[in-house]
């Protein structure tokens, strides 16, 4: 029975009471949305509190260096015995706070340089685009390199670092939506309205320009935790052994061979979190647009 | 510039301290570090405005030719990736737009293939259909066979996030009122997204074309790496290590103007894409 | 003309529907549907748009469908092509097109009929082209799609068919882009698209509301040629001189449920369901400058009812218990009362208990009511001008790189409560003025004032406070609303607060709004795409009223309102303008609204103003030719309805008057 | 008292008669900047080198010397003057005659400071002049005496040039020798191409046979990824491989393929204290440091057990090794750790738990560039960090980059260093622990080791023509360093080299070089 097909026209049935159809796919819907709630909530709870879950990341046992996982130690152990668990748990902070903190830094510096160029005046505009040709043409490493020569090396320095250049790529995206954005409709009426500039901009540009936004920052996230670990490995961030996601990861192909588990868990760390905030910011952007999930 | 003697830096990548003063003296002369900070600045931008980026102080090549020596090889790597990825992007984001279980699982892959370190999934592309299987040659640069795992390794986190940011517009464009007429004129699935709805979320991709570029001038480092190939990561990794500030220079530089031409052609295409972005006084 | 439309493209199918056309008692109808009914799953519960409806089309007929606004006839039409929707439920006993069940329809199969087999005429001309691409592509679409003709052999035909349709300088509009086209022009393109491929069903949903009185004459003479040529014509309209001049049958929706149905001239002149009476009633007549009025402001119709009755009687003067409590079928014409005048007018089917009751024929008003003042009509220099423009000129550069003039020197005054109608030619700069005039284009000479004060060389700063003293009723009212607002959001931000739920004396407030222009609480939660047609355009009107605005700017706010829910915007305009002194400019295709509403007309052709004055001068001694041909086409509509169908649209009094409105 | 294998150390099970013909594809993780020995650093141009060169002479043992491209030699009394008789009939690659034009040449090419030499010519440093006796005789004056000086001579970055090759401009270089391989082509960061030289007549003097090479032809290709090299191995795609991780040996013996290894001689790769400042100035808690530390465990963890811990500060392929100075290493005890701590004064502890003495922390500052940290240091570090905080110290690795590390090192501002120092001489001693070696100076000695005692037994030992000295005063040095904590004896380095199980012959010399002369591959 296909009274809807998925190509958005309807078919037609016959005259045979048809289920609800959106009842069900909410139905269908609810149990992801509920599990990547949870585990984002266990996520940040880790961020906060990692010694509810495991204690000592850092307690080394080279005798028993890579390990499997096992009853003892869950997720194994790595290359000097440290139980992967405790670090993967223990890591959290660093990651969650790399990849969200710089993703939403970039988010807002890059969509407030980008609203600037497309709604500021044709000089504005080229002046802030320029600027961020020069910002992108920079390689990311070099750009992160000055920041944390500037501000010093740490977690936060690294978010602001990995901000700085991913934020052009989101003014870009910025001003082009606001552009089309800005000549629609629904802006222009809202201008006759006579609402304030400032609640069209944020009433009608902002919320239409969100979703592109939205889709990159959510991955961008994950590209950020990596990133992250690439810069704490040339000295600009948190320092080993403190534990981390992404550098656990990159460790971890030096031991390829020997033990798998080293690599798997705090890259299943990743992406499920990744999934996860995409699942749950889907959620959101939805429902902040009033579409149907 | 990074601290630390410059000469020291080209002269010795050895042990501690290998080269002798002598040496050191004639590199500081030769590369004018002997001369006062601002007269150095002021030459090399002198050089760099004729063109000249100056003599790779570890090949004792100029950086002009050590580029273009190998760009070829990069440029074949990165322009072919990009390629796919812009079509795996095009193919993920139009087969699973509009469907709420197939986007739930593609863009689960998506966000995977954007959150793992492309060295990790060159590693396992290379371990299994070079070692296990022997589909593909792991030395030599010749041939589309020697591509082929390269080009797939910078594709999917490319593709995976192009398609993340296509099937948004393309699922926009679907909600637009037209495409109930275009349907109505007997328009198949395939034309109504290629046709109309495409072009439609082509702006936010176009757009990210500045991102492309960037992962995959950083995904050639890994890629070359990974697969033994030589190419502008190499060079660029030994310029690195070695501290060949003029190679490292000329790397950025072609990377920069690189930037600027990609980004001046897409806010020409914008317009080209979107007639009413031509309208807009710019 | 029309022969070269089709000739050549689907021969076979003109020589099968000039089969039907010839013995059309033997052969099935080209599409039946029987017990059709659709269901929408929104957010806030289903929405029965449909609720089993019956039609029958023949080959080389043409059968209308009029009613309500939102009664479900765009709904009824889109399903016909499997595209009701992707969140619609859509169940049918029957669904037939040339003796294949459409019920059966794969993706496939319906792709294969849509453009082909059957055209369809969207009801949103204004937003149905596809924005990033040329017009011509867009129309030889249905060729492409159906592997008709090649490239080469498509650019010509564009070509051919905006001629046909009646498009001005074809070849350079063909390379334009939607938003540098008129509606009208934009309508007409869509037209010409859908009979692209010569189709044997025509479906085509108010085809003519953005079109001046000449060039509706031409689309019109087209449709009908189509018709004569054998293909079938299934129109939507609410233009009842449009219908009468078209139509064989007639099926009138009310409230999702067909009420009544039959031949055309039957129907019109002797309506059965008590609504169908009260719509004829309603439309306005360009003969006579003011309709039977129940101007009486704050009087709006009432809602169709909800419960399991009759949905017509919460506005009926004839219901009874019986209404309320039990759907009456569909059921032949009793053939009560005196006999028809002549034998044609028989025949049809309604859905009513009080069929019978009804007297047939029943009592022509010819202007036996009293004629409400036109609103007060303000002597010049009485009151300083509210807008005072002054030569405007705009242009906008055309592919072809040459500047054209939109609007070309335009001057005019409006003071406090006059109604100032335009009309014009499609093109002609009629929507371009109104964006001058709101302040949403800057002109490239010329001033607009506001009450004194600059206004179109003020900066949108200095305007903003005094925006709400200027509003807008939009052409195209579903691109001026956000995609992702709700109605309730919509009228809220015009009231200044825009919050997602409206407080308590928001949202009462926001509801009173809505009822005045005829709309319940039931379309508070819906977005913009979720509406029908004319819900949209009260909308945009409820919102326009929201800020007390001293002048209202109104581009085509009737459109795509039937006559009834007409009326009662016309009303509420008229006392608007009486009570509150509110100015209007008012452009308007419809010339008998434009004569009834306005004091003073503005008639365009190419961006200049041709001829000025008070209504009643320049209706009934039109000076310049233009405004000459223009009413001559009217006439010409309303004659060649008059002769061959038979009908001049009636006032019909019913027992026990006042005629189905209630006091809300 | 030498440790093991003189010569080339052959590997690879000889079985079999050597087959001629083939090609050697061998993947290395390092690319050079320029393939001339004389200007580059790097352990592939020793490889390279060796195959295209041959030397003066030729080390066969840690402190013997036998005759090679040079029939004998002499040298003056006063260590200053080397006079070399050469072999005659041999020719270049390119058909230039072998004399002592070519020596005086090659040497003087060192020297130069246009070469801008990154490593020869520091072996070389008390290079005065060549003089050209007759064609058959050059004789060599150094500003100095050099004991050094032979074995510096027998590395392949040294090896005798052509003349005519070295006339030609830099940009146009060949290396062209008298070795076994003649050069054919160099793609850059790609591959190297060698032949074999069919008139080859000069076999070093540990060679397993004479006349030319059994390979046809030797590919170098450069496979930076160590997973990458490996699966390259094991899938066939290569037959050899340089620089096995330690993780991958297991698998790759398991998979029926070769180990060649060699351990390296010369310094091992150790920790080394800062003995003249800060807080590793105190003699016990550098003691504590190393007694906290079980290097040994760590070392047999990290690597996989395929790395020897280092019981001495140099490899005992090494001259002179002195196994007994082994025992002036004191093993791990971390309760003398904490004992000699506390004498020291470190009684406190502060809020993370490390020890503290007038408020301030036990912090010991261990400076690394991450470019430096390949091969599982950073895991080993990471390792002595987690066991130097049980018992109060903190070891603090702040990463600099290199420009930092290099100017940081030069100042002494670090309390630990860790490097390794490949030297088939045991002169490195000297250069590792001579006060006139100090890194400030130019030098190798990083942990500006100032010991009067020291330095008297090293200056000694590397001028005396009395080899019974020379290894007492070796021997004492050895448990010099040990006994007073100066390092942390980490691991012996070695060459590890993976093969097809087809590969045989494979040499080694003993700077650790592959020798591919006697290679052959089997059908
Ligand atoms: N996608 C939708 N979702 C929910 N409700 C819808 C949707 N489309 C239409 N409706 C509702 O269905 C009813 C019928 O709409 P339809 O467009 O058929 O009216 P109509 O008869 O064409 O009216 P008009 O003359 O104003 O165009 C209306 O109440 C409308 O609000
Ligand atoms: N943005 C634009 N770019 C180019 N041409 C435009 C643009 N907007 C309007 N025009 C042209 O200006 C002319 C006047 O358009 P306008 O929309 O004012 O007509 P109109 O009188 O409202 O017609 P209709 O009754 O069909 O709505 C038309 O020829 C139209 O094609
Ligand atoms: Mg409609
Ligand atoms: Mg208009």
């Amino acid at each position: 029975m296909t009274a809807v097909t998925d190509t958005g026209s309807s078919g037609v049935a016959p005259s045979v009471a048809v289920p609800h159809r959106s009842g069900a796919a909410r139905r269908v819907l609810r149990p992801g949305l509920l599990l990547a709630s949870a585990y984002l909530l266990l996520v940040v709870l880790a961020a906060i509190h990692p010694d509810l879950f495991a204690a000592h990341p850092n307690a080394t046992d080279p005798v028993n260096a890579l390990q499997g996982p096992s009853g003892h130690h869950v997720f194994g152990t790595d290359q000097l015995g440290r139980d992967t668990f405790a670090r993967v748990v223990h890591g959290a902070r660093t990651s969650v706070a790399v990849g969200l903190g710089a993703t939403a830094l970039a988010f807002g510096v890059g969509a407030v340089w980008g609203l600037l160029a497309s709604l500021g005046g044709r000089v504005l505009d080229e002046l802030l685009m320029r600027i961020a040709d020069i910002f992108l043409a920079m390689p990311g490493t070099l750009m992160a390199l000055l920041v944390v020569a500037v501000l010093g090396p740490s977690g936060r320095n690294i978010a602001i670092a990995i901000a700085v250049s991913l934020s052009p790529g989101f003014a870009r995206v910025t001003r082009v939506q606001t552009l089309v954005v800005k000549e629609a409709g629904y802006v222009r009426a809202a201008t006759s309205l006579g609402v304030r500039r400032r609640s069209v901009i944020m009433r009608h540009v902002v919320p239409n320009v969100l979703p592109p936004l939205f889709v990159l920052a959510t991955m961008n996230i994950g590209s950020c935790m990596i990133v992250g670990s690439s810069l704490s490995f040339l000295g600009l961030g948190p320092q080993p052994p403190s534990p981390e996601w992404g550098s656990m990861l990159s460790q971890a192909r030096e031991y390829l061979q020997a033990d798998w588990s080293l690599a798997v868990f705090p890259g299943i760390a990743i992406t499920l979190t990744v999934i996860c905030i995409g699942v749950v910011g889907r959620e959101i952007q939805v429902r902040f647009e009033g579409r149907r999930p | 510039m990074l601290p630390g003697d410059p000469a020291r830096l080209i002269a010795g990548s050895g042990t501690l301290n290998s080269a002798s003063p002598q040496v050191l003296r004639l590199i500081n002369h030769q590369y004018g570090f002997d001369r006062p900070l601002i007269d150095q600045y002021g030459h090399f931008l002198g050089q760099l405005a004729h063109g000249r980026f100056g003599t790779s102080y570890q090949l004792n090549q100029p950086v002009t030719k050590v580029i273009l020596d190998q760009l070829w090889a990069t440029v074949t790597v990165a322009v072919g990736a990009a390629v796919l990825g812009f079509v795996l992007a095009l193919v993920l984001a139009l087969t699973t737009a509009g469907r709420p279980k197939a986007r739930a699982v593609s863009s689960a892959i998506e966000l995977l293939l954007v959150s793992t370190p492309s060295f990790w999934v060159g590693i396992l592309l290379l371990s299994l259909f070079s070692f296990r299987l022997h589909l593909f040659p792991v030395l030599g640069n010749e041939g589309v066979q020697s591509l082929v795992l390269p080009w797939v390794t910078m594709a999917l986190p490319i593709g995976g996030a192009l398609a993340l940011v296509m099937r948004e517009g393309v699922e926009r464009a679907l909600d637009e009122p037209f495409v109930l007429t275009v349907r109505a004129r007997g328009a198949t699935q395939r034309r109504v997204l290629l046709r109309h709805v495409l072009r439609h979320a082509l702006l936010p991709v176009l757009t990210l074309s500045g991102w492309v570029l960037g992962q995959l001038l950083g995904g050639v480092v890994v890629v070359e790496a990974v697969f033994a190939r030589a190419g502008i990561g190499q060079i660029t990794l030994t310029a690195v290590d070695g501290r060949d500030f003029p190679v490292v220079t000329g790397v950025v530089m072609l990377a920069a103007t690189t930037f600027v031409v990609i980004n001046t052609a897409v806010d020409l295409l914008d317009r080209v894409v979107d007639p009413r972005l031509r309208a807009v006084a710019r | 003309m029309t022969g070269q439309t089709t000739g050549g493209i689907a021969g076979d199918t003109t020589d099968r529907a000039a089969g039907a056309a010839d013995g059309p008692a033997d052969a099935g109808p080209l599409l039946s549907v029987r017990d059709l009914s659709v269901e929408f799953d929104t957010r806030h519960g289903p929405v029965r748009a449909v609720r089993g409806v019956d039609l029958a089309l023949r080959s080389g007929q043409c059968l209308a469908v009029v009613g309500e606004s939102g009664s479900g006839k765009s709904v009824t039409a889109r399903t016909l092509v499997g595209l009701a929707g992707r969140n619609a439920t859509v169940r049918a006993a029957e669904l037939g097109f040339e003796g294949a069940d459409l019920r059966r329809n794969g993706e496939q199969q319906w792709r294969r009929l849509r453009g082909a087999r059957i055209g369809f005429v969207l009801q949103d001309a204004l937003s149905s082209l596809d924005p990033l691409r040329r017009v011509g592509d867009e129309i030889a679409e249905p060729l492409a799609v159906h592997g008709l003709l090649n490239r080469r052999e498509r650019t010509a035909r564009v070509v051919d068919l905006l001629t046909d349709v009646g498009v001005p300088e074809a070849a350079l509009r063909a390379r334009q882009y939607p938003h540098e086209l008129s509606g009208g022009l934009r309508q007409r393109a869509l037209i010409a698209s859908a009979i692209a491929a010569g189709p044997p069903l025509l479906i085509a949903d108010e085809p003519t509301t953005a079109l001046d009185a000449t060039v509706q004459a031409q689309v019109l003479d087209l449709l009908a040629a189509r018709r004569d040529d054998g293909a079938a014509v299934l129109l939507i309209s609410h233009d009842l001189t449009v219908v009468g001049r078209m139509a064989d049958h007639i099926a009138v929706m009310y409230a999702g449920l067909v009420v009544e149905e039959g031949p055309a001239e039957r129907l019109l002149n002797r309506p059965s369901h008590p609504y169908t009476v009260d719509l004829l009633a309603a439309a306005p007549s360009f003969d006579r400058a003011a309709r039977p009025s129940r101007r009486t402001a704050g009087l709006v119709l009432a809602p169709p009812a909800d419960g399991p009755g009759c949905p017509y009687s919460t506005r009926c003067a004839l219901a009874d218990s019986r209404c309320r409590a039990e759907l009456p079928p569909l059921l032949p014409l009793p053939r009560k009362g005196p006999p028809p005048v002549d034998g044609a007018e028989t025949g049809g089917t309604v859905r009513c208990w009080h069929a019978g009751e009804i007297p047939a024929g029943a009592t022509r008003d010819d202007g036996a009511v009293a004629e409400a003042a036109p609103g007060p009509s303000p002597s010049e220099g009485q009151a300083e001008p509210l807008i005072d423009a002054r030569e405007l000129v705009k242009r906008f550069r055309s592919p072809d790189r040459t500047w054209r003039h939109a609007v070309d020197g335009v001057s005019f005054r409006l003071r406090p409560g006059e109604a100032l109608g335009v009309v014009g030619e499609s093109g002609s700069g009629k929507t371009t003025l109104a964006h001058l005039v709101t302040g949403m284009l800057a002109p490239d000479e010329g001033t607009v004032r506001l009450d004194g004060e600059a206004w179109s060389e003020a900066t949108e700063r200095e305007r903003r406070p005094r925006r709400s003293r200027v509003q807008t009723v939009q052409q195209n009212p579903l691109e001026s609303f956000d995609p992702r607002f709700s109605v309730e959001r919509i009228v809220g931000e015009a009231l200044g607060r825009p919050g997602r739920r409206a407080a308590a004396a928001e949202r009462r407030r926001i509801t009173e709004l809505l009822h005045r222009v005829g709309l319940d609480g039931s379309v508070l939660q819906r977005r913009g795409a979720e509406l029908s047609g004319g819900q949209r355009q009260r909308v945009a009107i409820a919102r326009a009223l929201a800020p007390e605005p001293e002048v209202i700017v109104c581009d085509e706010p009737v459109s795509a309102l039937d006559v009834s829910v007409q009326a009662q915007i016309l009303d509420l305009f008229a006392s608007l303008r009486g009570d509150l002194g509110v100015a209007l400019l008012f452009i308007s295709h419809d010339l008998g609204v434009i004569r009834e509403v306005c004091d003073r007309v503005l008639v365009m052709k190419d961006g200049k103003v041709v001829e000025e004055g008070d209504v009643a001068r320049v209706f009934d001694a039109p000076r310049h030719p233009y405004t000459q041909a223009l009413l001559a086409a009217l006439t010409r509509t309303a004659a060649l309805a008059g002769s061959s169908r038979a009908y001049v649209p009636a006032r019909v009094a019913l027992p026990g008057e006042p005629s189905g409105t209630e006091l809300l | 008292t030498s440790g093991s294998s003189g010569g080339s150390g052959a590997a690879g099970s000889g079985g079999g008669t050597p087959v001629t013909g083939g090609t050697l594809t061998y993947a290395v993780n390092q690319t050079q900047p320029t393939l001339d020995p004389a200007v580059s650093p790097a352990d592939v141009t020793g490889i390279v080198g060796l195959a295209i060169f041959d030397s003066l002479v030729a080390q066969t043992g840690p402190t013997t010397f036998k005759p090679w491209l040079a029939e004998r030699w002499e040298i003056s009394p006063d260590g200053k003057t080397y006079t070399f008789h050469l072999r005659s009939g041999v020719t270049f690659q390119d058909g230039t005659p072998f004399n002592a034009a070519a020596v005086k040449k090659t040497l003087d090419h060192v020297v130069d400071p246009a070469t801008k030499s990154q490593y020869a010519g520091s072996l070389i440093s008390a290079y005065k002049r060549s003089t050209v006796v007759d064609d058959a005789t050059v004789k060599v004056e150094l500003s100095r005496p050099f004991t050094p000086f032979l074995q510096a001579l027998s590395t392949p970055y040294l090896g005798i040039q052509s003349p005519k090759a070295l006339a030609l401009p830099v940009s146009r270089y060949k290396p062209v020798g008298t070795g076994p391989f003649s050069f054919v082509s160099w793609a850059q960061q790609k591959n190297i191409v060698l032949v074999r030289n069919p008139h080859y007549t000069t076999p070093s003097p540990g060679a397993k046979h004479t006349g030319p090479a059994h390979l046809d032809r030797i590919n170098i290709d450069l496979i930076t990824e160590d997973t990458t090299r490996y699966g390259a191995l094991t899938s066939h795609q290569v037959q050899a491989i340089g620089s096995v991780p330690p993780i991958d040996v297991k698998p790759l013996k398991a998979a029926g393929l070769q180990l060649l290894r060699y351990q390296a001689p010369g310094a091992n790769w150790n920790v080394y204290f800062n003995v003249s400042r800060g807080v590793t100035k105190d003699v016990r808690v550098r003691q504590a440091v190393q007694a906290a530390v079980d290097m040994p465990t760590l070392v047999k963890s990290v690597y996989f057990g395929q790395y020897e811990a280092a019981k001495n500060s140099i490899s005992p392929n090494t001259g002179y090794y002195d196994t007994a100075a082994e025992s002036s290493l004191q093993g791990y005890d971390p309760a003398k750790a904490n004992r000699l701590l506390d004498e020291a004064g470190w009684t406190g502890r502060n809020s993370q738990g490390y020890r503290t003495k007038d408020g301030k922390e036990l912090a010991i500052e261990w400076p690394y560039t991450p470019a430096g940290q390949r091969n599982g240091r950073d895991t080993l570090a990471e390792g002595l960090q987690a066991q130097a905080k049980k018992v109060g110290i903190n070891l603090k690795r702040p990463s600099v980059a290199v420009g930092t590390y290099v100017s940081d090192i030069q100042k002494g501002t670090y309390d630990m260093l860790d490097y390794s120092f490949v030297r088939a001489d045991p002169d490195i001693l000297r250069l590792v622990w001579g006060s006139d070696q100090l890194v400030s100076k130019g030098g190798e000695n990083a942990s500006y080791a100032n010991s009067p005692q020291l330095d008297a037994w090293l200056k000694e030992a590397s001028t005396t023509e009395d080899a019974a000295v020379a290894e007492r005063d070796y021997a004492k040095a050895q448990a010099y360093v040990l006994k007073n904590a100066y390092l942390i004896p980490g691991y012996i380095e070695q060459t590890t080299i993976g093969a097809s199980d087809k590969l045989h012959g494979v040499g080694f010399t003993p700077q650790s070089f592959p020798n591919f002369y006697d290679a052959w591959l089997a059908k």
